[in-house]
């Protein structure tokens, strides 16, 4: 395994650390329950944002946390949903008048723990309210899974929800502009190789070296299908096409463009999939307004990219376009 | 099962954490085929503290012991079975509660608590990839062997004869619940690494079944 | 090889194209001389500030160009110095009354070409500095070689004399301040894996799998020595010794520090090697007062990190909390 | 060397493109050994462009034929290899300027031009591990044999074996120039790829050689 690590088992409490130890004035780490909240919530006019899912997504989330994101995030260990308790006792310190809005993705470990970690917290006179992110078009909402997964597009919910959110707005307004940014975002990612948890220590799953995963998941599930490896230009298309048809994104359409990398690709790469993505979806008519390349939602060290298309308008380009203080910042 | 001041309740939960402990690796690569290669460390990483805790746990009566037992696993495991094997050891202390000691109708009665517990958390039913399809028919066989008369051993290593088959057998299913579920039919071949977990712990608790 | 590449002859190319077309209002893409350039440059106001190197250190150095940073960036193929023909044309078009400053890392390809073709210019009448940088600390200052590589201490080089040159210095100011901050600036890096041009296809360099390179040079050239893995604690230790004892650092010093991601390590890890050199160095009464963690200068995707410390002063500090704008950004 | 109406330099430059373009692997690789791999490369995409433009350009006499050869080298290779190899074309169209055909004697002479330039341009000198220890060497080796009477297809032969030789030799050295320098010590033990391209495009030359 050729990854920086001390002990495996203490992987995320010293990379939280890190980030608290980097961020003083704005962030503040509490180990026993995984937090990473900002220095100022919870706040009296501010509805608290918390988000937790498992580890090895970052800079989600708990490098998104400060002015204008997330109030705090509570992350399990490596692609493991937060145990209750973390949930419970991270609602309970976030508590504000306004409330706490659990931000989470639609996976079953996640929506258990947040289920049982509200209950708990109401019962204690916590006021919260329940937002739940399920953008992946990988995976068909069919009547055995329990839907569409939450990836990359987490982004945009929290971005433009917690931009409201320091603007003092109530938590129905933030339930309402949450699900409808929701509704209107849909991803498709694709690994080019596998990733190494820590604690593991060797690849999650085998990839060909001629070999891709179109749809992976971001804890490395396996995706709609495995093919040949194929050039940039052909895995734009394709990943472009699953998603533009599945809103549909139409002619006519603002959208923003995300070329999300999952850890191991090189910041070059995504540009050269952004160039493709923005000529294909102006052949289209759909006209990218605003544009996100970098790394939003990883897979620990997988080679890959996810490509994220939001429908625009001028609610939501206010929200994006808000100024926001996080641990991910170029200065 | 001397050192157990509760008897056969706490060699199980001891068996069950010690096992949990030592398969780390084998229950995580299990997972990692179809799923996200979790399993293996969330379930470690709770039992480690329910044997770190394990002297100090309430042993007033077997259902105390099991609902303090369940608060550890809940609020301390990530990933998806923490919910689901906290709310099974929960269910099971409910079904033995205000009882001193477990004879084998009440056991089948807690298995069976946890078993319900599980799939009203999990919102699964049999068939449908999970822990509970091996689970179920070993609770059906150690009732059956209950009825046939036969002792301690006799009944463990028969229900961990069906667990194992039955884990085995989910191989062939397609899975509908947990990570694994996203996958379609590519999930069928593989066998569901709760179900398997549930044999090894039958297997490791019919190697020491004294009485 | 896994990586998003149509024709790996074309791979910068289509690069530079995507980050041109994620930046439409700021930058231009002139694909002739692999020409990245602020729209509003040359301005009479302000010495045009370019910066050319090999390929496949991004961000460095296309994706830094913006107000406040470079005015334009022409860079080579993967890993090779630009050809003096792209550095003529480049200081041509961006000819500005105050001057030209080329700011190079000290390598002999890339001094050779930015020589001739300052020559060149000169002869055209543009009038032309030179900045080196040279921060490396794994390469000693012997007479055979030409002395130290310049790293990701570059990005300090730039940000400060960019912000200088947005207030409107004169270029012998701003060779001043450049030479100053490169002074107090050192680097060491360290490879977990090699990395692959996508043009060769096959890694670079071969490191077993309990093997690093400590010291590698940012093109994989390789570094002090080969040393067996080791965690991540440790890695600290040893690259901030090199680095610390170099200048040296000294206790009651104030720092800027930098770890930097190669390419192929998630943010978390990066992370990680900053919380032990934070901790480290307030151990040593050396004050970390700002930090840089993430990709500045990256091996393509070569797994690894550098870390780097620059001394500050007021003067300094003014330069590095400058706004800027470019293509690396959150939002 | 019909085709070629300035006869031998045309062959001569003709043959170097050609192999540049056809090795660029192997030079890549000999480059990745202890440098950055990108050698071969930058030679190929260079003279790449020597072949595309062929046709056009001027062939008043050798020295013009040969400047404007130098132009798009040092302009279009990138790396160190560019200014190295544009120095030398340029250095030796000085020294056959105003000579409308090479005689043996004005061969060596432009490669000693050659040699110098990159030498002065890379503040190189013999035993630095370059291309010049095999360059210089073979150079040498041309004015023997020109000296003995020996004839073409001879002489080339006998230069391509010295700088074969030569190049082979460059293992035993430590690098002092190039990216290879800052590894020290460790760039002992392999050969330097511009002394080994060197010694590839004599032989090319020999294997060719008409009269
Ligand atoms: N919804 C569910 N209901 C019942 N059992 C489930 C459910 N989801 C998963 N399981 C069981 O849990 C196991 C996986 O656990 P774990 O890896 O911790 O969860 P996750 O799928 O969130 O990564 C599966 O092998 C299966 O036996
Ligand atoms: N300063 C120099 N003087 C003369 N020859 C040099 C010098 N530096 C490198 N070379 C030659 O160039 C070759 C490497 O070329 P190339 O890979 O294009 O350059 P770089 O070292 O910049 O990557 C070396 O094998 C050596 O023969
Ligand atoms: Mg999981
Ligand atoms: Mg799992
Ligand atoms: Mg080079
Ligand atoms: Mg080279």
């Amino acid at each position: 395994m050729k990854k920086f690590v001390n002990d495996p088992n203490q992987f995320v409490p010293e990379m939280l650390k890190g980030v608290a130890l980097a961020n003083p004035d704005t962030l503040r780490y509490v180990p026993e329950y995984n937090l990473i909240m900002r220095v100022d919530a919870p706040s009296d006019d501010r509805v608290s944002l918390i988000q937790g899912s498992g580890s090895g997504h970052e800079p989600a989330h708990a490098m998104i946390v400060g002015k204008g994101m997330l109030d705090a995030a509570c992350p399990g260990d490596v692609f493991s949903a937060p145990p209750m308790d973390y949930v419970l006792e991270t609602s309970k310190m976030l508590a504000s008048p306004k409330g706490v809005l659990h931000i989470i993705n639609n996976y079953t470990g996640d929506r258990m723990a947040f289920d049982m970690g509200k209950e708990l917290a109401e019962a204690e006179g916590v006021q919260i309210k329940t937002l739940l992110v399920d953008d992946d078009v990988a995976v068909a909402d069919s009547t055995y899974t329990i839907g569409r997964r939450g990836v990359a597009g987490n982004f945009f919910v929290i971005k433009v929800v917690g931009a409201a959110a320091e603007q003092g707005a109530d938590i129905d307004e933030l339930v309402r502009l949450g699900e409808k940014v929701n509704s209107v975002t849909r991803t498709m990612g694709m690994a080019l190789t596998s990733c190494t948890p820590p604690a593991k220590g060797t690849p999650l799953f085998d990839l060909g070296a001629d070999e891709m995963e179109m749809g992976v998941g971001i804890h490395g599930e396996p995706g709609r299908r495995r093919e040949k490896l194929a050039d940039a230009n052909t895995i734009v298309d394709e990943l472009l096409e699953a998603v533009v048809t599945d809103l549909p994104y139409e002619k006519g359409d603002d959208v923003a463009l995300m070329i999300n990398g999952l850890g191991g690709t090189p910041i070059g790469e995504l540009y050269i999939l952004y160039g493709r993505a923005f000529e294909q979806l102006e052949a289209r008519g759909i006209h990218v307004r605003r544009n996100y390349v970098g790394e939003y939602c990883t897979s620990l060290d997988m080679a890959g990219a996810s490509l994220t298309l939001v429908k625009l308008d001028d609610e939501i380009v206010n929200g994006l376009s808000a100024p926001a203080d996080i641990a991910i910042r170029t200065f | 099962m001397t050192d157990y001041p509760l008897g056969q309740v706490e060699f199980v939960v001891r068996t069950i954490a010690d096992t949990a402990v030592a398969n780390e690796k084998y229950f995580g690569d299990l997972d990692a085929v179809v799923g996200d290669g979790d399993f293996g460390y969330s379930l470690a990483r709770g039992f480690e503290l329910v044997i770190r805790d394990w002297d100090d746990f309430d042993r007033t009566d077997p259902a105390t012991f099991l609902r303090k037992v369940a608060v550890v696993i809940t609020s301390r495991i990530g990933g998806t079975s923490g919910p689901l094997w906290g709310t099974a050891f929960l269910r099971a202390a409910t079904a033995v509660t205000s009882k001193s000691a477990v004879d084998g109708p009440t056991a089948v009665a807690m298995l069976r608590a946890a078993s319900e517990g599980i799939a009203t958390r999990g919102n699964a039913s049999l068939g449908d990839k999970t822990l509970l399809d091996s689970l179920v028919p070993a609770t059906d066989e150690i009732e059956r062997q209950i009825g046939l008369g036969s002792d301690g051993p006799t009944t463990v290593r028969a229900a961990a004869t069906v667990a194992r088959s039955t884990a085995e057998e989910t191989a062939k299913l397609q899975a509908r619940r947990g990570r694994q579920s996203y996958t379609g039919e590519r999930s069928i071949g593989s066998v569901d690494p709760g179900a398997v977990a549930v044999a090894v712990i039958f297997e490791a608790l019919a190697d020491t079944w004294a009485v």
